[in-house]
């Protein structure tokens, strides 16, 4: 079988899984979960053919091509494509997929909607690796939604709870709000360009069919659709509340590959952005990194924080790409997948064990679970990170390629404080994570009592997730597969000696403090919260941005929807009945007219006639000498007149 | 010498007091010796006019065909008076006005 | 100057009939009306005679007088119950009534005076009952088979209405 | 069945199904029902006949019938199929037979129901296949006078109301068609009410009599779309119709607006249409965003879905009236087309499902319901399909359409576009907060009780639901239908001056 049918396996596998496993899921055996994650597997060994094709010849290129839908002139390609990035994107998201897809068996076991859940998850993995090969905006666009709803299904999954209901709907409006963005965008491609793929849309930029403050525009709408997705700064609010879905969805959908998307797609698209648009992109990206960050330290959910700091990574990637770091940035988003969606499923373990996800309420379980708490390590270690850790290798660059991008351009030395402000954050809220749940006395003996260490089905993922946390930096391979498809200016080179420098520093520095007030206690959290209350509680706030929001945007649109409500019901509704009173009025009017004077005169001369004749009627009295007296009279006239 | 307006002026004042009685009497009765009496007073100028004016003896057939008429309604009216007295039980006019309007 | 024995006899006739007349008119008691009526037949009969017309003058008594007052005083008996017999008769309207005939009266006799009738000169008086016989075979035979309809219509008519008597 | 007048039986089947059902003895309900479903049985069959014969490559005139009718006024009995009719009809067909499997709850006065019924479905499909406008016309009052009865009598409590004030409004409309139809009439030597021959000579009318005429037709159409102004009559006959009757309602009475439009003012009066597109664009998106905003208030389940529809109709109306420079946009005027065919399959999903609800619950009030995604599973998943057909999620139908619109669109009026795309968010939101409401959320013990979706509903649903899924897959199968025909009505247009 040549490769593309190994494309299309990949791809259709696991729909064909959820599709089966929707409509016959409860009946299959073990509710189908084995049919699932059997799918996956298979999905990703259909996928190695592909990484080693693109493994052998890194110019590689593969398409897929067929007609969809025509209208005479005018028609929408459907086509897949793979090269470098998809290969990996590819292997990378099955992968991973796999593995959570194993981990949910241990994780939802006992669900009543078991094997629903399967399915979602099957759907989702569907809508993933088409976003992947799509090899034009349409079709991108569809998987893109798709993606969307995929997440709204698994936010909302355990739709009992309302907050997951609220999560679940929130998740899916705020994508739209990006996706409409991202349409309009596309829609200026297409009026530009006159077509939706990729290839030709790029040979359209570079013979410069479109350029200047349009482009600029464009590469703007096509990145809110990113800013939606990967949940950036002015819509990142959806994050951190789709934890409410369970652990091993936020692990796949919210870290490793859904938020990922928009990162992808700026990097798939990116000659699309003009220098202009990139500096957008990467303050945007800047501000997420940081402010992500310093909410994530006192944050006391463990999802929650991770959500964060997932935030703050999705910053990082994307001022990656923006500074010129194209391979730094989706290096890290790769990297990133690995120890972020492990990170995810150790803290779904813990929560699993203690049945709570407030950090306050543990500590002390390195002992109990052993396990995850090493897996966890590896994972903080490569988020902060720390050298040999894969975290090391992608944060460096990025932050190098920054520096450099600052150095060329001084006047934007806000980006490098962010980059390095970020590095120093991460690795402080990373290890304060790992010292308040792992270390030190357990604060909740009841539920420590308890913990015990998850099952193989959960530990196993962990442990393979662990290796390529630690691994998957090592040996180049990723620059030797990716190459940016427009030349970028590269930065001076001491920008890479002094990232080194100062990532190891932050990271170190973060560390070092976090190590300090949660397990020495030289520095009390408490003490330190006090001294500087307001912005403690702004930040625990999550600056507000949720309820700016509330009262910003949806408290003023739904009144402005009940105006409309009221308007037409008063306004066109009340014209139109007041139509109908007038009309009936007016008729009323008429009736009266018509009655009293034209009835009226009828009327009148009957009554005229009745009268007169009741006069006459006396005249028949009965009595026959009248009558003859009357005709008398009579005859009398006529003499008179005949004599006179 | 007696003329033609001799008998003129007699038939017209038989006629007047058969007119008078019809109108004021309020018996049934005298009501129809009123009408033999103007029929008599129309007979009279009949035979009058034939003498003097026409010579022939037209008006006396007249006369007679009158007379025999008067016959036919006198028995009429005697019918009628009696059927009238049966179902009001008397005759006067004024009383019999059953068809009054 | 000596009056005409047809004159005397004229204004006796009137005086009789005009009389009569009034009484008929005018009596309270109808049976008085009655007699007085045949006066005024008979004064007819007497004119129908200075006017040469004898067989009408006979008719006149024999069917007037004979027939039909006989009538009347029958209707007169079985109309009043022989208790009451002041038979009463008022009078209604009598004013409209007295004016109404005096008009009559005067505008006839201007009538009569003004009209220039051409009045010639009567012949000699004749016999007229074998004339008006024949007239009756000739000229008027219709009318005269007509009449003989009429009065038996008339009879059975009377009969039916008197008859009906018995049936209330 | 001779095959060359397959129109008129498809037309003319329900009328002697009514006849028969008026016929028979008045306690047999059960046999009334089945003999409707068979009378409307019959056309649904012809239709798959006439979709497996349609030549998608000529943009003329198919299945046509021409036979003179009133030779004196030169009005001829003249039906036939295009490709901006094809799709209509043979959804009517369908629409009409699952409305009617619907209609199987009827209980009390069930032959004046289903024979007013069948007629209802004559007259419509007549609208759709007549190309005389008399013809045309007679069709739509004879579409109208059953819908009055249906409403008025089956229908909610204040039925009277919203059935006079339905009527009412739709009669006011007619009878500015009859105007302009008159007026083309006499605007034509000779005399006819051909539409191919009015349209041939629409080189010669003039332009003011053009504008008035467009006018004319316009608001008579509009009333039916609904567009902005005269929207006010589609929630009230919504709330008080009957459930089978708001499917037929929203799923077809609604086309015949746009409908009207595409047959008769665009060819007709090309000029004018240039004159009005701007504005007209202009009141699509008020449709659009205000329908979406007035749905998102909304606390009646049926109204929401009454506004929703006015504003999908808005799409529709944007993709008919998008002219650049160029003339109209093929992308728009096949957009437009293939929405009301999506429009009406899935605003019939959506009222059956209000349907099963209100047979349920007797209510329809929103807010009163909740988690119902534990108790009725089964009807919950087809809600959910229903629902996120109804926000335009891809991979489902009227994504596409309301996509080609937006496509179409966009040259022509940039700013416009962009503001209904903004229609979107707005969209997902109302359904999206009301899924929640409805489905999602902890289970209202009122309605612990609450019996599944059962086997009569899935019948109506089912099909429809594979319908949307499988065109929004892949939509070719309606598309080329749509085709040619709409190239050639964009020729006849002609680019703007």
């Amino acid at each position: 079988m040549d490769l593309a049918t190994y494309v299309l396996i990949a791809l259709f596998a696991p729909l064909a899984g959820a599709t089966v496993q929707i409509f016959l899921g409860r009946r299959l055996p073990r509710h189908g979960d084995w049919l699932c994650v059997g799918v996956l597997f298979v999905s990703f060994v259909a996928s190695i053919p592909t990484f080693n094709a693109v493994w052998a010849n890194p110019a590689f290129k593969l398409q897929i091509l067929s007609e969809w839908l025509t209208l005479g002139s005018f028609g929408i390609p459907l086509g897949l494509q793979v090269d470098g990035l998809t290969g990996i994107m590819l292997t990378v998201v099955s992968f991973i997929a796999a593995f959570i897809h194993l981990y949910s068996v241990g994780y939802m076991h006992g669900d009543p909607r078991y094997s629903r859940y399967f399915a979602y998850l099957n759907f989702f993995t569907f809508s993933m690796l088409g976003l992947v090969l799509a090899d034009n905006f349409f079709l991108i666009y569809v998987f893109w939604e798709l993606v969307g709803l995929s997440s709204y299904l698994l936010i909302g999954f355990w739709f009992e709870r309302p907050a997951a209901a609220n999560a679940g709907k929130k998740a899916f409006i705020v994508n739209r709000v990006g996706d409409v963005g991202f349409f309009v965008g596309i829609l200026l491609l297409w009026t530009q360009l006159g077509t939706f793929r990729f290839e030709e849309v790029f040979k359209g930029i570079a013979a410069g069919q479109m350029a200047g403050p349009l482009l600029t525009v464009t590469g703007l709408c096509v990145f809110l659709g990113a800013v939606g997705k990967s949940a950036q700064f002015p819509l990142h609010v959806w994050l951190p509340d789709a934890m409410e879905g369970p652990t091993p969805v936020s692990a796949l959908i919210h870290a490793a590959t859904m938020v990922a998307a928009g990162v992808y797609m700026v990097g798939r698209v990116y000659p699309v952005f003009t220098p202009d648009a990139f500096v957008v992109i990467a303050y945007v990206a800047g501000i997420t990194a940081f402010f992500a960050g310093t909410i994530a330290l006192t944050q006391f959910d463990i999802k929650r924080v991770i959500a964060y700091s997932t935030l703050s990574q999705l910053g990082y990637m994307m001022l990656g790409l923006a500074t010129g770091g194209y391979v730094a940035g989706l290096f890290h988003l790769v990297t990133h997948a690995f120890f972020k969606a492990l990170m995810f499923l150790a803290a779904g373990s813990v929560i699993h064990a203690l049945h709570t996800q407030d950090l306050r309420e543990m500590g002390g379980l390195r002992a109990k679970m052993p396990v995850t708490f090493w897996t966890m390590m590896a994972g903080s270690l490569a988020l902060a990170g720390v050298p040999p850790f894969s975290g090391f290798f992608s944060k460096d660059a990025i932050i190098g390629a920054t520096l450099g991008f600052v150095m060329a351009h001084p006047q934007h030395l806000l980006l490098a404080l962010f980059a390095v402000g970020g590095a120093l954050l991460t690795g402080l809220y990373a290890f304060r994570l790992m010292f308040l749940a792992f270390t030190g006395a357990p604060r909740d003996r009841e539920k420590h009592h308890h913990a015990h260490e998850s099952p193989p089905v959960m530990t196993v993922p962990l442990v393979v997730l662990a290796v390529f946390a630690v691994g998957a930096g090592w040996g180049g391979w990723f620059e030797r597969l990716v190459r940016p498809p427009v030349e970028l200016p590269h930065g001076p080179a001491g920008a890479h000696t002094l990232a080194l420098a100062l990532s190891l520093l932050a990271a170190g520095l973060g560390i070092l403090l976090a190590y300090w007030t949660y397990v020495v206690g030289k520095i009390s959290a408490g003490r330190v919260a006090d001294r500087y209350r307001p912005v403690y509680t702004l930040l625990f706030n999550k600056y507000y941005v949720d309820e700016l929001y509330a009262a910003g945007v949806v408290r003023p649109f739904l009144a402005l929807t009940r105006g409309c409500a009221a308007f037409d019901l008063g306004v066109i509704d009340g014209f139109v009945n007041w139509c109908g009173r007038f009309t009936r009025g007016v008729s009323r009017v008429q009736g009266w007219i018509d009655f009293r004077i034209v009835d009226g005169a009828v009327n009148l001369v009957g009554n005229a006639i009745r009268a007169w004749g009741a006069v006459l009627r006396l005249v028949q009295t009965g009595v026959v000498q009248n009558y003859i007296l009357v005709l008398l009279g009579g005859v009398l006239v006529i003499l008179l007149l005949k004599v006179l | 010498m007696i003329g033609l307006h001799h008998y003129l002026v007699v038939s017209a004042v038989l006629f007047a007091l058969g007119m008078f009685a019809i109108i004021t009497r309020k018996n049934g009765v005298a009501i129809l010796m009123g009408i033999e009496l103007v029929l008599n007073a129309a007979n009279l100028n009949f035979v009058a006019f034939s003498r003097y004016v026409w010579g022939g003896l037209t008006g006396q057939v007249f006369a007679i065909f009158v007379i025999m008429l008067a016959a036919a309604e006198a028995a009429v009216m005697l019918a009628i008076v009696i059927a009238v007295y049966d179902r009001f039980q008397s005759i006067d006019v004024d009383r019999v006005d059953s068809l009054k309007g | 100057m000596q009056i005409p024995a047809e004159a005397i006899v004229f204004y006796a006739l009137t005086a009789i009939t005009v009389l009569s007349g009034l009484v008929v008119v005018t009596s309270r008691k109808l049976v008085h009306s009655a007699f007085a009526l045949v006066f005024a037949f008979s004064g007819l009969a007497g004119y129908y005679v200075l006017l040469s017309a004898d067989f009408l003058a006979a008719a006149q008594v024999l069917i007037y007088v004979g027939g039909i007052l006989i009538l009347i005083l029958f209707a007169v008996m079985l109309t009043h119950r022989i208790e009451s017999l002041d038979i009463r008769s008022e009078t209604l309207q009598l004013l409209p009534a007295i004016a109404g005939c005096g008009a009559i009266v005067v505008l006839m006799l201007l009538a009569v005076y003004r009209t220039p009738w051409a009045v010639k000169e009567p012949q000699v008086l004749t016999q007229t009952a074998q004339s008006i016989g024949s007239l009756f075979m000739t000229d008027y035979l219709l009318p005269f088979e007509v009449a003989s309809v009429h009065l038996l219509i008339a009879l059975v008519g009377a009969v039916i209405i008197a008859g009906k008597r018995g049936g209330q | 069945m001779p095959m060359q007048n397959v129109l008129t039986w498809m037309i003319f089947a329900p009328v002697a199904g009514a006849a028969v059902v008026l016929l028979l003895p008045r306690g047999r309900d059960e046999l009334v029902r089945w003999i409707s479903l068979l009378a409307t049985a019959v056309p649904l069959a012809l239709a798959f006949w006439v979709y497996a014969n349609f030549d998608r490559t000529s943009p003329g005139l198919q299945f046509v019938e021409h036979y003179a009718w009133i030779p004196a006024f030169n009005i001829e009995y003249f039906l036939g199929l295009d490709g901006v009719s094809a799709p209509m009809f043979l959804l009517t067909t369908l629409i009409a037979f699952l409305a009617l499997v619907a209609s199987w709850g009827i209980k009390e006065g069930v032959k004046g129901y289903f024979c007013l019924y069948l007629l209802l479905e004559a007259g419509m499909l007549g609208v759709f296949a007549a190309l005389d406008f008399f013809l045309f016309f007679i069709f739509w009052e004879v579409s109208l006078l059953p819908m009055y009865f249906l409403i008025g009598i089956w229908g909610g409590p204040e039925r009277e109301y919203a059935a006079i004030k339905f009527f009412l409004y739709t009669l006011f409309g007619s009878v500015l068609i009859l105007l302009a139809m008159l007026a083309l009439y006499f605007a034509n030597e000779p005399h006819t009410f051909d539409m191919t021959k009015l349209i041939a000579a629409n080189k010669q009318y003039g332009i003011a009599f053009q504008l008035l005429v467009f006018i004319a037709l316009y608001i008579g159409f509009a009333i039916k779309v609904p567009v902005f102004p005269f929207h006010t009559w589609l929630p009230d006959a919504h709330v008080e119709a009957p459930t089978p009757i708001s499917v037929i309602l929203a799923g077809i009475l609604l086309k015949m607006g746009p409908y009207g439009m595409l047959r008769v003012s665009w060819p007709m009066l090309p000029e004018a249409l240039k004159v009005y597109a701007y504005p007209l664009a202009i009141f699509a998106l008020i449709n659009i965003v205000y329908g979406a905003l007035v749905a998102m208030a909304q606390r009646d389940f049926k109204t929401l879905v009454a506004y929703s529809s006015i504003s999908h109709m808005g799409f529709v109306l944007l993709g008919m009236c998008a002219i650049g420079p160029q003339g109209l946009s093929q992308a728009g005027v096949n957009g437009a087309i293939l929405q009301m065919f999506n429009h009406g399959t899935v605003t019939a999903m959506l009222f059956l499902l209000v349907g099963v609800l209100y047979d349920r619950a007797h209510h329809r009030v929103i807010e009163d319901f909740g988690g119902l995604g534990v108790q009725m599973p089964v009807y919950a998943g087809v809600a959910t399909v229903a629902f996120f057909a109804a926000l335009g999620l891809p991979g489902l139908s009227s994504f596409i359409s309301e996509a080609l619109v937006l496509i179409g669109a966009f040259p022509a009026y940039r700013t416009l576009t962009i503001i209904a795309a903004v229609g979107i968010i707005i969209t997902a939101g109302y359904w999206l907060w009301t899924l929640q409401r409805v489905f999602l959320g902890p289970l209202n013990p009122k309605y612990a009780t609450l019996p599944e979706i059962n086997g009569r509903e899935l019948v109506t649903l089912v099909p429809l639901g594979a319908l949307v899924l499988f065109l929004g897959v892949y939509p070719m199968p309606v598309l080329d239908l749509i085709r040619a025909s709409a190239d050639q009505l964009i020729a006849l247009v002609g680019p703007l001056p």
